[in-house]
């Protein structure tokens, strides 16, 4: 059909990109982000809305079922992409970019793993489930049993629904899945786990290399770390709802990263710094939440999301004079708190929260979980 | 009723637009409607139906709402006589909006207005 | 003086369509400049024509175990519903019906997305997309009274439902000059129930894309377009409530009548991508003790500026 | 054209509000309610008040959005996915609604209907306002306090935690102890 | 159109909705029977307005009486649900009678 290969083109200008990340992915992704917006292809929040779908990172044997379901679940046409590292991501964006206009990949429909409709699956039973719906399975339509109740600080026995946030979700620390269990929109309980192989972060890679005899300057210490803090805060303005803040954020970020000059990028760092800080509505909005008492040990997760993101704007603000210094870093750990104790934070401060509260909590404290190491079950929760 | 006429009109060509829409993509779409696929839940497979007794935090507003909205029935007809009742008719409505908005006040203090 | 034109049935949804496209044009160029890209207007303007072929040519899903009817439902009610709004709304000098109770047609009409964002949210089975669409009956309860009384406020001015006729009371001076506190209610009021920035909360992208998480295909493109086409219908109805209709010196009425409303589309569209999503748990309280009040205290005391005229 | 309009509103009316004890989705049930309401809203029209037949739109459509979050929150299976029955007496009060009918109808058309006096205003809108501003005075304000105490008595029924669990037993918490806290006051 | 058909179809809402009253187990659909039934007054009241005394707002004033008290039902209704459902955990009449007796 003529008419569907022209629109075909016409819509393939501007695919919507779903961009997730695996751990260890942070490099592809930062790469994918820069390329779709010097092109102006905006994001996808879910696979419905998605053209092409990019998992970043290296996806490792726990990620490969939620990735093959995630593709599936985008709509023709469509392209998958797998970005396991930055190089070259301008030309795979753009390759897949004409695939899409030639009507997208045709990869069979049929899930490869058991479907969610066949009983056999094994769906994965939420805990605290007591076996209530065993013998009535066999009625329950698509294989997928009905909620179940629970009890709730309001006092109604309603049904609570078994929601992961993560692993493949955009927007959010790559491999760390909060398991909630939600009455309504508040979540009552949350377990955390971390999904995807052990990688080396890319924020603490100067300090990494310092470690292992390489000479680092200064200079190069800041930056990854003003970068660091921008793309924290990136994420965290887009959760809050505030694109344009955030793309500023990400574009300083990216250009940061390419080296430009204090000079250069001062006056703009500091104008987003004064906005964001001057915005009374976000200050309304995030005061209060997921507020860590500062007795604990993690200096960074002090206070409330408001005293956290004003943080990072400070440390960015002071360490911006750094940046073209060539003077050698002198020995000394990575700056950045280990991230085990922030994730086994991350259930007590989930519980009771709504899941917009629950995003910008996570997106606050930003664990970056690539220095875990090995996959485990973090207690708590 | 001539105006209501104009309405249905509206509406047919409104209705004859979206099927429209609907025809013009089942023409061209690149392939027919999907199987069904689960719910996007970042990857994961869904755990039960969300369908469910969905608990809602603000349903102590609901009823306060309910019954503050009925003003509006007697506000609509209100604005017409106005200028011809004369005082009579803003000391009335407004007497009975202060009495709802006293109602509305004491559903404040109770907490009726923040999420359960 | 609005009179009814039953032929402009074929012309007002083209119009709309085309205030639709410069809505959608003109948030990507504010985008575009956002991200330190500014594109060319031919650019920024290829982007609605863009955005409906990818969904077009888009497939259709459906979700597991779905109420496909409520769910399409919903998803036609919106763009439905804001062209039936636009039934009273004067384009110069004339509206395809200046029903007598005009400003309550468009009140019923507007309201309709309530049914529509919820059964959308509701139809696809899905976690996000339910919390998405109760999020918008929530929003809803915020929003809905102030516009209201912002409605009533213009209708007490002018002693009349007929929109032609506030549009009348309207030759020396503006309601706007005397009734700001409606007008800003009344602003605020047109994005919320169009779910745009910073009331874009039942469409979030925390959630995923909310309501309209599991949307693909033409579906998207009607719910999505009916959004903005709602944001249009609620816009240009500011012009004959508060900014004097097709009134202004020069010009003739109908030009102004699309000034106006491109200006007050342009800033609604422009604030929108100012702050960040206002979130309903925080704006509740605001809406009920402080928009409430306010708004009723702009009634009281235009109506005695009624009263004493 | 009415003549048609009035059977077409009076079917889809009853159809629609037969369906809502007939489906199984308490979200479909409420929207058939819904379509109900906004067929009779249609006949209301077609008697020429157009007021009245257009606010019955929009309060329904409200009433019946909050309705359906109600039904979803408290009806077991909500969506109807396990159909399961929820009458008693079925039959018994198949019987009496169709005795019911039988005799309203029969009553109907037997009793001879006054003729029609007088003409209705040119508008009625103005008139409804002049009567609730003028002789029925009083039923206004008895409403207002009747919804004055809906308010009052609903908040105090459907809350479990009333003021003095928020704020202490002098009232005087600096700080609400609330669950979620709100945009405004303590 | 005649008024007794308007009043014929008032009768077939009443009808339904009180089927509906009198069969449903649920608090909740009890009062979508309720609804109905009130659906039907609405329309026998805006019909003998009309057909009968249209020059006095009387027939208005009762329909507007009606949907206020849809309003009021609705909310006391649910107010009443939540606290039966908070209290005993049951939405069903026959249920909160027993355990009520």
């Amino acid at each position: 059909m003529d008419l569907t290969s022209r629109l075909l083109r016409l819509g393939a200008g501007r695919p919507h990109v779903l961009l997730v990340e695996a751990p260890g992915g942070t490099e592809p992704r930062l790469a994918v982000e820069r390329e779709a917006r010097t092109r102006g292809w905006p994001a996808a929040g879910s696979p419905a809305d998605a053209d092409l779908v990019v998992i970043a990172g290296r996806v490792t044997d726990d990620l490969a079922a939620p990735a093959d379901r995630l593709g599936r679940q985008a709509p023709r046409p469509r392209v998958r992409l797998a970005a396991p590292d930055a190089s070259s991501t301008g030309r795979l964006l753009e390759e897949a970019a004409a695939r899409l206009a030639a009507g997208g990949d045709l990869e069979d429909d049929a899930p490869a793993s058991a479907p969610p409709e066949s009983h056999s699956s094994h769906s994965p039973t939420p805990p605290g489930d007591h076996a209530g719906h065993g013998d009535m399975e066999m009625d329950m339509p698509g294989g997928v049993p009905m909620a179940d109740r629970g009890e709730d600080r309001d006092g109604l026995l309603l049904d609570q629904l078994h929601v992961p946030l993560g692993p493949l979700l955009p927007d959010w620390p790559a491999g760390l899945v909060v398991q909630t269990t939600l009455q309504g929109d508040v979540i009552q309980d949350a377990r955390v786990e971390v999904v995807g192989g052990p990688a080396s972060s890319f924020w603490d890679e100067p300090w990494r290399r310092l470690a292992s005899g390489d000479p680092v300057t200064v200079g190069a210490a800041s930056r990854r770390r003003i970068a660091g803090h921008l793309d924290s805060l990136a994420r965290l303005l887009t959760v809050a709802g505030w694109a344009d803040a955030a793309t500023r954020a990400r574009q300083l970020r990216d250009e940061l990263l390419a080296g430009a000059p204090a000079a250069e990028l001062g006056p703009r760092l500091w104008r987003l710094t004064r906005r964001v800080r001057r915005s009374r509505t976000l200050r309304w909005l995030t005061d209060d939440l997921g507020a860590v008492p500062a007795d604990t040990s993690v200096v960074r997760a002090w206070g409330d999301v408001t005293a956290r993101w004003s943080g990072w704007l400070a440390a960015a603000e002071q360490l911006l004079p750094d940046i073209d210094r060539s003077d050698r870093l002198p020995l000394g750990d990575a700056p950045r708190d280990p991230p085990a104790e922030l994730v086994a934070m991350l259930p007590g401060l989930l519980t009771g929260t709504e899941l917009a509260t629950a995003r910008l909590v996570v997106a606050s404290l930003d664990p970056d979980l690539a220095e875990l190491g090995t996959p485990a079950e973090v207690p708590g929760g | 009723m001539s105006g209501f006429a104009a309405a249905l009109l509206l509406l047919a060509v409104a209705v004859t637009l979206v099927a429209a829409c609907y025809g013009v993509s089942s023409v061209v779409a690149v392939a027919p409607t999907a199987a069904p696929a689960g719910p996007f839940l970042s990857g994961g497979e869904p755990a039960e139906h969300a369908f469910s007794r969905f608990h809602v935090r603000w349903y102590p507003l609901t009823m306060v709402y309910l019954a503050f909205e009925m003003e509006m029935l007697f506000m609509y007809p209100w604005t017409l006589v106005l200028s011809s009742v004369g005082p009579s008719a803003v000391i009335e409505m407004f007497l009975f909006l202060g009495v709802l908005l006293a109602g509305v006040t004491y559903a404040w203090r109770e907490g009726a207005l923040r999420w359960t | 003086m609005v009179e009814a034109a039953p032929w402009l049935v074929l012309v007002l949804p083209a119009m709309l369509a085309v205030a639709t496209i410069g809505v959608v044009t003109f948030d990507a160029a504010l985008a575009a400049r956002a991200a330190g890209r500014p594109e060319s207007l031919a650019v920024s303007a290829s982007v609605p024509f863009r955005e409906a072929a990818r969904l077009l040519v888009g497939q259709r899903r459906t979700t597991l175990a779905a109420d496909g009817v409520l769910w399409r439902a919903g998803v036609i009610t919106l763009p439905v519903a804001a062209l039936s709004a636009a039934l009273v709304l004067p384009l110069g000098t004339a509206s395809v019906a200046d029903l007598a109770v005009g400003v309550v047609w468009f009140n019923a009409m507007e309201i309709l997305a309530w049914a529509a964002v919820w059964l959308a949210g509701w139809g696809p089975n899905s976690a996000f997309s339910l919390v998405g669409g109760y999020r918008f009956v929530a929003q809803g309860l915020a929003y809905e009274l102030p516009h209201m009384f912002a409605l009533i406020t213009a209708a007490t001015a002018a002693g009349t439902l007929r929109i032609g006729g506030i549009v009348e009371a309207q030759a020396d001076l503006w309601f706007v000059v005397w009734m700001p506190v409606a007008f800003v209610v009344y602003l605020l009021s047109a994005a919320a129930m169009a779910f745009w920035g910073p009331f874009d909360a039942p469409v979030g992208r925390e959630l995923a894309g909310g309501a309209a998480a599991e949307l693909s295909g033409v579906d998207r493109l009607l719910f999505l377009g009916g959004r903005r086409l709602l944001l249009v219908v609620a816009a240009a109805m500011a012009v004959p409530l508060f900014l004097g209709g097709g009134g202004g010196p020069l010009l003739p009425a109908w030009l102004w009548t699309l000034l106006k409303t491109a200006a007050v589309l342009a800033a609604v569209v422009w604030l929108g991508r100012r702050f960040p999503t206002v979130r309903m748990e925080r704006f509740m309280e605001v809406a009920w003790m402080v928009l409430i009040p306010l708004t009723i205290l702009q009634a009281l005391v235009v109506s005695l500026v009624v009263l004493v005229r | 054209m009415t003549a048609v309009l009035f059977w077409v509103f009076g079917i889809g009316a009853v159809v629609t509000g037969f369906l809502v004890f007939r489906l199984d989705s308490m979200a479909q049930v409420t929207f058939a309610l819904l379509a109900s309401f906004l067929f009779v809203a249609g006949e209301v029209v077609l008697l020429g008040l157009g007021y009245l037949g257009v606010v019955i739109i929009l309060m329904m459509v409200m009433e019946m959005v909050i309705m359906a979050v109600f039904m979803i929150m408290y009806m077991m299976n909500p969506a109807g996915l396990m159909p399961m029955a929820m009458y008693h007496n079925k039959r018994g009060s198949m019987l009496i609604s169709v005795g019911t009918f039988v005799a309203l109808a029969a009553g109907i058309i037997v009793v001879d209907w006054p003729a029609r006096s007088g003409r209705p205003p040119a508008d009625t809108t103005y008139a409804l306002g002049e009567s609730l501003m003028g002789p029925q005075m009083l039923t206004m304000m008895t409403l207002g306090f009747v919804l004055f105490a809906t308010i009052l008595a609903t908040v105090l029924l459907a809350t479990s935690r009333g003021r003095y669990d928020r704020l202490g037993d002098d009232l005087r918490a600096p700080r609400a102890d609330d669950p979620v806290r709100g945009g405004i006051g303590r | 159109m005649t008024l007794e058909l308007f009043l014929l179809l008032a009768a077939g809402l009443f009808a339904i909705g009180l089927y509906g009253a009198l069969s449903q187990q649920s608090v909740v659909m009890l009062m979508m029977g309720l609804e109905l039934m009130l659906n039907g007054v609405i329309v026998a009241a805006a019909a003998f307005w009309y057909y009968v005394a249209p020059a006095n707002a009387d027939g208005q004033v009762l329909i507007i009486v009606v949907i206020t008290a849809m309003a009021v039902e609705m909310a006391a209704g649910f107010a009443v649900v939540t606290a039966i459902f908070r209290a005993r955990d049951v939405d069903m009449t026959d249920m909160a009678a027993d355990l009520a007796g």
